[in-house]
């Protein structure tokens, strides 16, 4: 009897589960929404700010081409690769930037924390799917731009379960 | 559809040459199971052929009885093979030679 | 007339060939259409959790469990002839239950020693 | 994004599509239509209306529905129809294809989350049709060492085989492939295949994993029959019958699982395990061994075997609701046809077309399948859920209760039965 | 103390009845290593496990990169148990440079590390339900271990691989309003894996099939050095967030979760009731936690141990897991051992696979509670 | 295959354009409906290579849920499997093995590098029991980064990979 | 500055700064934990000079055992002070020794009061320059008759150092790949790509 | 005179007897032995006995056949695929069978069978249940028996001698 009980109970509790609400975020249409605008570090008080960890973002007017990122990479990933720019900076004399390699990046923030200059921080950009390795390679003018999210789903905790939307 | 009695029984004279054939060629134990199924089955063709032309069910009734024992022959059968097969590691009568029991 | 109820089953081996006919093509189609490539030998070894096989795919092997087909063989008799009996239980008088209850009891007694010595996975 | 749904070139389908039609038309033209000919001169043609039907009236028929119907009606009769479209294999294999979606969905369902859904337009609804097709495009390989004939023959054999066990299921009053009178025998003797299939293609594919499996299912199969058949031995004994349109009829007043229930939760059980499904699903069970004997099929092979397992699933549902449920019986629900139709015809502005022959179908039948399709519908679903629910048990924990307690609660159930028919509730003097 | 040895789990030879099966890598019930099982009929007659297949050299690695720069190498082997990896690392490397930590940084360390915990344990959970061929119980654990993953993101902004803890705190602090959020989903999360109780734990099909499979006993246990969640199963009460507290274990209160049986089922059942216990660690510790302050110390650039070695461990999703850490005054670690749970529990694998049936297999070697990566590292 | 039946070589002109004009009406919709086919019914193979596999789990889960895209996670046997998602690190012990699992499928077959060790070797590329990126050894059809990947992003790999089978050609009757 | 941001500049520079800043922990603290002492004290009781006591740490105890001695030492400490298992074995290899030690750590589950405790038992192997694994000198006995638990540890030993246990049942490959020809691993002469 | 079913079931039962015996493997002679019980099966639904004919398929196919053919598979592969047998005990074994099927059916054919048809309907198959439980029912007690003894001595028969005691009991 104690076996049947239990059978049943279980059986109640899949048929009840039949009525509670998909938790399924559906995601080509449907995007999660991080905290800020991605993972910045404030080299002043040598802490970061939360944030989500995607592609990198590189302000051209604040890097110096220092290489920090560049070695900061070395022991992780060798993602970093520091290549020539065409044009020229007041304060970036030898006109390198950092090019990433996302074949190799590991996205784990070390080379935003490396940054003195507030030159490079991560975004929420995560869709970097590509046909090819050399599509994963982005350049720093290719890093330079601002990649457009819309993200705003959330998970919602009602009465029939959490769900997203 | 009309069919008559000696068709049938040809039939299972020849199914019953072919299991003869089979029981005195054959040096395999599971063939010679087979022969002797085919030979139950000539048997039990006759019953039912011969029950259903003098129109009585005794002929069903005793093809059923004999498809029965016949389970349960193949069922000791096989139990024999299968203990022969482990002592033996092979399934051919002439190798089985010290059957004594 | 000899064979006339035979007619009523041939339905059942008409759609039994239907089946077949209808779907051998599929197979077919499916050959032809589909892409072959016997590049590489090690394609058609036995799949074997990404190893390269080893040992024999048949092998001698023997469950635990063989006692329980043995039995089988038996219990199905047993079980169909209950349906004679059953399906002409109307018509019979009452008297005619106590050979079938004979007839089970002695087949229980050969179940249970059947179970028992089954159940004894050990020896097997 | 636009990424997501491909777009695909819809016209250009079409316009090769309507290219083939072109040439397909051309083709019978030329061909098609004289060998027609000569087919007809050869064959003997059926009688109807009075009519002999020859081309020429076949073809004025086509333009006239009112002598379309009565060929229509007489092929529905025929042999052919039911084996091929109604109450065989087109219908179990409709229903079959909706139980696979429907499983997916309902699973998807019960563990919070969408299921199939971007493939179709409308919930993933051509999601069977995608893998269909993807299966019948991939390669098919038969391992090295293999035993051809049975590898390629094992799928079709299971498919046919399957068939042949829906071809027993009456599912309207009349409108039965196969109306035989020891029906219920027959089922038994056609699952007796299935072991033998199932170990048979195990054994052709060389393999350890298939090989194992296909113990696991001939173990599996061969215990369960046995309290299979003593379950619905109670069903006999009170009808005094084998035939299944005949038990449906027994069934007019109260469906037999009212007084036998528990033959028909032993019946249940034994379906779930002849059915290899989950909790019973050993000899495929993934995590053990890899995907039991259905390990080596690739490709179409897989697939059929797929069709086969479903159309299975559909004909033991249907033999749990024939057995128990009551068939096609119910209270009429279907809308009687509209008389003026029959009477007076279709009035289309100033054409007034009588047809004769509608309905095609009568109320009755139309009713019985409406019930036969819910009740089945919901035996369906009740197989289903368990996959949800329960994880895999083992195979000595299956043996011993199919041979120890199912066969023991079989007998019990049994001697219920027959208490019930001696004690005159139920049987001849009884309130049947 | 029983001093005899186990009986030889050498595989046998191949004779006619015994069949090997390979079970594994390409398998859907082996995980990511190789288990060569012998199998005569349904019972199994030896076991050889072959890990290794993700062998990775992270010990020879960490002996050429710095203290900082090993971060995202050593939480590589449980990547959904990150933060609990880095752990022993992190506490390692602070007692060789000898920096305190400030108290906000332990607590968010504590609550990180049991959200973490929780994923791991309900990913185990989900990999569990499906060896037993339970395909809701992989969905469910599976879906609701994202309401935590959704927290560690937001907290350390990466869904899996967090990078969080560095010596000397934490990389970020807490964004605005987590500690709402983080209430909410914990509550929310702790509702619903007490509904795995009807479907799962009192399934009495899993229970049959389950129980009395697989049993270490206390004796064995001990001696086979088993740790964490199947050491815990066989009656000892050995958890080292109790024994030996770290950071601010101490302060807070929770139980240890022990049963007797040391079966499948049992071992089965300790991450579960440990999860729940997680659940109130966090509450606590989101209660007690400082509302402002430091979470970070500064570090001296490129920093050096000393000529020492270090010997820390922590309570992981899986047991203990220790950390050796040899320095030679040098930026880099002059050697890193990582003395990790699955490796320490896959040697009971051999042992309690012997004579179990074929069906047990998956049961009996998840409920390890084996990451085969980790082992493997 | 019709072309081998019907040549300008072995028949005459005009059977020789009905061939062609044949095979453009058969090929081409049968084609249309065979890649669609594929695009919609992608399983998986089963082989975990290293850590990615948790997220490509988390993939299968009801949060991602790629059922939707007719992706069945944990498919039994590989004989039955059209996808090979390379999740993560390939020891030089698992090399073969992969290789050999991705020549036991049957045709066609489309590989998925996910994470960045599967990529370029990633965090292990100077490790010396790892190999640099599977290129070497498999056909690569989508690169899917991050370590892990999120599940999002290995989701619209898997779309990237839809929009790569649908401009295949289904089969050559050739 | 941010820590980390900062150590890179002078990795790049590899000079010795000569720091070791702040509390270098291998001194000798002024006053031992008494506890620990009394376990050290034990067995320096048992084996006098054989053994040295290298460190007394809060919950750590560590002695050097020389290698004909560790499996009478692992023995009185399973026996007498109630080490039950090993929870670690780690090589480490030192070149300029021209030997490999092998370090055992040990717990105990049964006795409570010694829950806390991880003791250090440290033994070293002679290192050859052209290691072959199980045939040369680079040889240890076996713990595993007294600790079950080190069995993989000491296979994984044997691989990554090519430290042969003598005694050990199964000294077989664990984790590398079937066909490794090269060094073992772990060795500081066995040096990885690009370093 | 015969028909095409007939004649159709006959080619299927003896050509599959022949097969059964003469197939180079076990495993195809046992599938031929299923050919001809199916055949036979055929014989009874041409002769009216569908009962017969059901209990046939079930047990002889579903369940023999079932045994023989794991039997078979339980034996190592070369001796599924070899064959013993000498050729002149080949010829006698003809010899003998030809003997047989000639004078049985010269017998047959001279008798008074040949004439032998009948209209009357076919029995009814409950007829045979109730013969089994009114005249037979000695009889059916004798073959419970038979059954009991033979599941009793197989499975004492099949069953392993050489116990080794490593497997845990439960």
């Amino acid at each position: 009897m104690n076996t049947a009980t239990g059978i049943i109970k279980a059986l109640n509790s899949g048929i009840k589960h039949l009525a509670i609400k998909r938790f399924t975020l559906r995601y080509p249409e449907e995007k999660l929404k991080f905290v800020g605008d991605g993972y910045q570090f404030d080299p002043s008080t040598g802490v970061g700010i939360a944030g989500y960890k995607g592609r990198h973002m590189l302000f051209h007017d604040h890097c110096t081409g220092c290489q920090l990122c560049s070695i900061a990479c070395e022991g992780v990933a060798e993602a970093i690769a520091m290549v020539k720019v065409p044009n020229e900076w007041k304060q970036n004399k030898k006109a390198i930037m950092p090019q990433i390699d996302y074949g190799k990046c590991v996205f784990c923030g070390l080379c935003v924390d490396a940054c003195p200059f507030y030159a490079l921080y991560m975004t929420n950009d995560y869709e970097l799917s590509s046909f090819s390795k050399e599509g994963l390679i982005y350049t720093p003018a290719q890093l330079q731009v601002k990649p457009f999210v819309s993200q705003d789903s959330e998970i919602k905790i009602t009465s029939r379960g959490a769900t997203h939307g | 559809m009309s069919n008559e009695l000696i068709d049938f029984v040809l039939v299972s004279i020849a199914l019953l040459g072919i299991g003869i054939y089979g029981l005195s060629v054959k040096r395999n134990a599971i063939r010679m199971l087979f022969a002797v199924e085919i030979i139950i089955n000539a048997a039990n063709l006759n019953l039912v052929a011969f029950g259903r032309f003098i129109p009585n069910s005794g002929g069903q009734t005793l093809a059923l009885f004999s498809i029965a024992i016949a389970a349960a022959e193949v069922a000791v059968g096989l139990s024999l093979i299968i203990v022969a097969y482990r002592m033996y590691q092979n399934i051919d009568i002439a190798d089985f030679r010290s059957l004594k029991g | 007339m000899v064979g006339e109820l035979a007619g009523n089953y041939s339905t059942v081996v008409l759609m039994f060939g239907f089946a077949v006919v209808a779907m051998a093509p599929a197979l077919l189609i499916s050959r032809m259409i589909s892409p072959r490539k016997k590049s590489n030998p090690v394609k058609f070894l036995p799949m074997e959790c990404g190893q390269v096989p080893s040992g024999e795919g048949r092998t001698h092997f023997m469950m635990q469990y063989y006692a329980y087909i043995l039995m089988f063989v038996v219990f199905d008799v047993m079980a169909i002839f209950l349906y004679a009996w059953g399906s002409a239980l109307l018509e019979l008088p009452k008297s005619a239950t106590l050979p079938i209850i004979g007839f089970l009891a002695i087949m229980f007694a050969a179940m249970a020693f059947a179970l028992y010595q089954s159940g004894k996975r050990t020896i097997w | 994004m636009s990424v997501i749904a491909p777009n695909f070139k819809f016209s250009e389908f079409v316009k090769s599509i309507l290219d083939n039609a072109f040439w397909i038309l051309l083709i019978f033209v030329l061909i098609g239509l004289p060998a027609v000919q000569v087919i007809l001169f050869y064959i003997e043609m059926p009688v109807i209306n009075g009519e002999l039907l020859t081309p020429f009236l076949a073809l004025t028929w086509l333009a006239d529905p009112s002598r379309t119907l009565p060929i229509l009606k007489a092929f529905m009769t025929t042999d052919l129809f039911k084996i091929v479209a109604f109450p065989g294999f087109g219908f179990a294999a409709l229903i079959a294809a909706g139980t696979i979606f429907v499983e997916r969905k309902m699973l998807a369902k019960l563990q919070l989350r969408v299921g199939p859904f971007y493939c179709g337009k409308f919930e993933g609804i051509l999601q069977l049709m995608g893998d269909g097709l993807k299966l019948i495009s991939k390669e098919i390989i038969i391992p090295a060492k293999a035993d051809k004939p049975i590898f390629w023959a094992a799928p079709v054999i299971f498919v046919a085989t399957a068939a042949a066990f829906v071809a027993l299921i009456p599912v309207a009053p009349g409108w039965v492939v196969a109306d035989i009178d020891v029906g219920l025998l027959a089922v038994f003797a056609i699952i007796g295949f299935f072991p033998i299939i199932t170990i048979l293609s195990a054994w052709s594919s060389n393999s350890k994993f298939p090989f194992i499996g296909g113990i696991r299912a001939l173990h599996q199969m061969v215990s369960f029959e046995i309290p299979m058949i003593l379950s619905l031995l109670g069903v006999v004994i009170l009808t005094g019958t084998l035939n299944l349109s005949e038990i449906v009829e027994s069934q007019t007043n109260f469906p037999w699982i009212i007084f036998l229930p528990i033959g028909a939760i032993i019946f249940f059980i034994t379906i779930l395990a002849e059915l290899e499904r989950i909790p019973f699903d050993l000899p495929e069970a993934e995590s053990e061994i890899v995907a039991g004997w259905l390990t080596e099929f690739s490709g179409m092979i897989y697939g059929l075997v797929q069709l086969a397992t479903y159309l299975k699933l559909y004909a033991f549902a249907a033999l749990f609701v024939v057995l128990f449920l009551g068939g096609w019986t119910g209270p009429m629900i279907w809308p009687p046809f509209p008389e003026e139709i029959i009477n007076e015809g279709i009035v289309m502005g100033p054409i007034t077309a009588k047809i004769p022959g509608l309905p095609i179908f009568s109320q009755e039948m139309l009713n019985g399948v409406l019930w036969f399709v819910i009740k089945t519908v919901g035996v369906i679903f009740f197989i289903l859920l368990p996959r949800g629910v329960f994880p895999r048990i083992r195979i000595d924990m299956l043996l011993s209760l199919g041979w120890y307690k199912l066969i023991g609660l079989a007998f019990v159930y049994i001697f219920i039965a027959l208490g019930l028919l001696y004690a005159g509730v139920l049987g001849p003097g009884g309130i049947l | 103390m029983n001093t005899e040895l186990p009986p030889g789990l050498a595989l046998q030879k191949v004779d006619e009845r015994i069949m090997t099966l390979n079970v594994g890598p390409q398998h859907p019930g082996s995980g990511h290593m190789r288990i060569i099982v012998q199998i005569d009929g349904d019972f199994i007659v030896a076991c050889d496990p072959d890990p290794g297949y993700v062998h990775r050299g992270e010990e020879k690695m960490a002996e050429y990169r710095n203290y900082i720069t090993n971060i995202p190498h050593l939480e590589r082997p449980v990547i959904h148990d990150s933060c609990n990896i880095l752990y022993p690392y992190v506490l390692g490397v602070e007692e060789l440079l000898g920096i305190e930590v400030p108290e906000r940084a332990k607590y968010i360390r504590v609550i990180a590390a049991e959200l973490n915990r929780c994923v791991y344990t309900m990913y185990w959970l989900a990999i569990y339900g499906i060896f037993l061929g339970h395909s809701t119980m992989f969905m469910w654990p599976a879906g609701d271990r994202e309401l935590l993953i959704d927290l560690l993101e937001k907290m350390t902004g990466a869904r899996v691989t967090h990078a969080h803890f560095v010596p000397g705190g934490v990389r970020n602090d807490l964004p605005p309003n987590f500690e709402d959020v983080c209430l909410r989903q914990v509550n929310y999360f702790e509702k619903r894996i007490k509904e795995y109780a009807a479907i799962f734990y009192d399934n009495p099909i899993l229970i049959a099939r389950t129980a009395n499979t697989g049993v270490l006993s206390r004796e064995d246990a001990i001696r086979l050095g088993t740790t964490g969640s199947v050491l815990r199963a066989s009656g000892v009460d050995y958890d080292i967030r109790k024994k030996e507290p770290y950071d601010v274990y101490e302060e807070l209160d929770f139980q240890t979760n022990v049963l007797k049986e040391g079966d499948s089922y049992a071992r089965s059942k300790i991450p579960w009731l440990d999860m729940l216990e997680s659940c109130r660690i966090i509450r606590h510790a989101l209660q007690k936690m400082p509302k402002s302050g430091s979470v970070r110390v500064k570090l001296k650039p490129n920093p050096k141990g000393g000529d020492a070695s270090v010997y820390k461990r922590v309570e992981s999703g899986r047991g203990s897991l220790g950390c050796y850490i040899v320095s030679d005054k040098k930026p880099e670690p002059y050697r890193v051992k990582l003395s990790v749970p699955s490796f320490r529990n896959l040697i009971a694998l051999p042992y309690l696979l012997k004579g179990e049936k074929l069906g047990n297999m998956p049961s009996v070697y998840w409920s390890l509670n084996y990451w085969p990566v980790e082992a493997d590292r | 295959m019709l072309k081998e039946l019907i040549t300008p070589q072995n028949a005459n002109v005009f059977i020789g354009k009905l061939g062609d004009i044949l095979e453009k009406a058969i090929d081409k919709p049968l084609g249309y409906a065979i890649n669609w086919g594929r695009i919609w019914s992608l399983w998986p193979v089963h082989i975990e290579t290293a850590c990615c596999s948790v997220e490509f789990g988390a993939a299968s889960s009801p949060r991602y849920d790629v059922e939707r895209f007719g992706i069945i996670e944990a498919f039994g046997s590989l004989r039955q499997c059209d996808l090979i998602v390379v999740q993560g690190t390939i020891t030089r012990k698992m090399a073969p093995r992969l290789r050999l699992v991705y020549d036991q499928m049957p045709e066609p077959k489309y590989v998925i590098a996910m994470g960045a060790c599967a990529i370029t070797g990633g965090l292990y590329f100077d490790s010396y029991n790892v190999l640099p990126g599977i290129d070497g050894i498999l056909p690569v059809d989508v690169y899917v980064p991050g370590c892990p990947p999120r599940p999002e992003t290995l989701i619209q790999g898997c779309m990237l990979l839809q929009e790569k089978i649908k401009r295949m050609k289904a089969r050559k009757f050739v | 500055m941010s820590s980390d941001s900062d150590e890179e500049p002078i990795e790049t520079t590899t000079e010795e700064n000569p720091k070791s800043t702040k509390v270098s922990t291998v001194e000798k603290e002024p006053e031992l934990p008494k506890f620990e002492k009394g376990i050290a004290d034990k067995i320096v009781e048992k084996f006098g000079t054989r053994i040295k006591v290298a460190f007394v740490k809060p919950d750590r105890v560590r002695i050097n055992v020389s290698r004909d001695d560790v499996k009478e030492v692992a023995s009185f400490l399973r026996d007498v002070l109630n080490f039950d298992h090993a929870e670690s074995v780690s090589g480490v290899d030192y070149p300029q020794d021209k030997e490999i030690e092998v370090v055992y750590h040990l717990g105990s589950y049964t006795d409570s009061s010694l829950s806390r405790q991880i003791l250090v038992l440290a033994t070293r192997a002679q290192r050859e320059e052209n290691p072959i694994p199980g045939n040369d000198a680079t040889k240890l006995p076996s713990l595993r008759e007294i600790f079950y638990s080190v069995e993989f540890h000491e296979r994984e030993i044997f691989e990554m150092f090519g430290v042969f246990f003598q005694g050990h049942p199964d000294n077989r490959r664990l984790l590398l790949p079937e066909d490794w020809a090269d060094l073992p691993p772990l060795r500081k002469d066995f040096a990885i790509k690009g370093r | 005179m015969a028909d095409a079913v007939f004649l159709a079931l006959s080619v299927i039962t003896i050509g599959s007897a022949i097969a059964a015996l003469e197939m180079r493997s076990l495993i195809y002679g046992s599938i031929a032995l299923m050919g001809t019980l199916g055949g036979i099966a055929g014989f009874f639904l041409l002769l009216d006995s569908p009962f017969v004919a059901m209990f046939q398929l079930v047990v002889y196919v579903g369940s023999i056949a079932v045994l023989i053919l794991f039997t078979v598979m339980l034996v190592k592969r070369e001796l599924i695929f070899k064959k013993v047998e000498d050729k002149r005990r080949k010829f006698a074994g003809i010899g003998l069978m030809l003997v047989f099927i000639i004078a049985l059916g010269s017998v047959i054919m001279d008798s008074g069978i040949k004439s032998i048809t009948t209209d009357e309907p076919a029995v009814d198959f409950r007829n045979i249940g109730a013969d089994f439980l009114t005249y037979y029912w000695p009889a059916l007690i004798l073959m419970a028996l038979i059954l009991a003894g033979s599941v009793t001595g197989a499975l004492v028969l099949a069953r392993r001698e050489d116990v080794n005691n490593e497997q845990r009991t439960d």
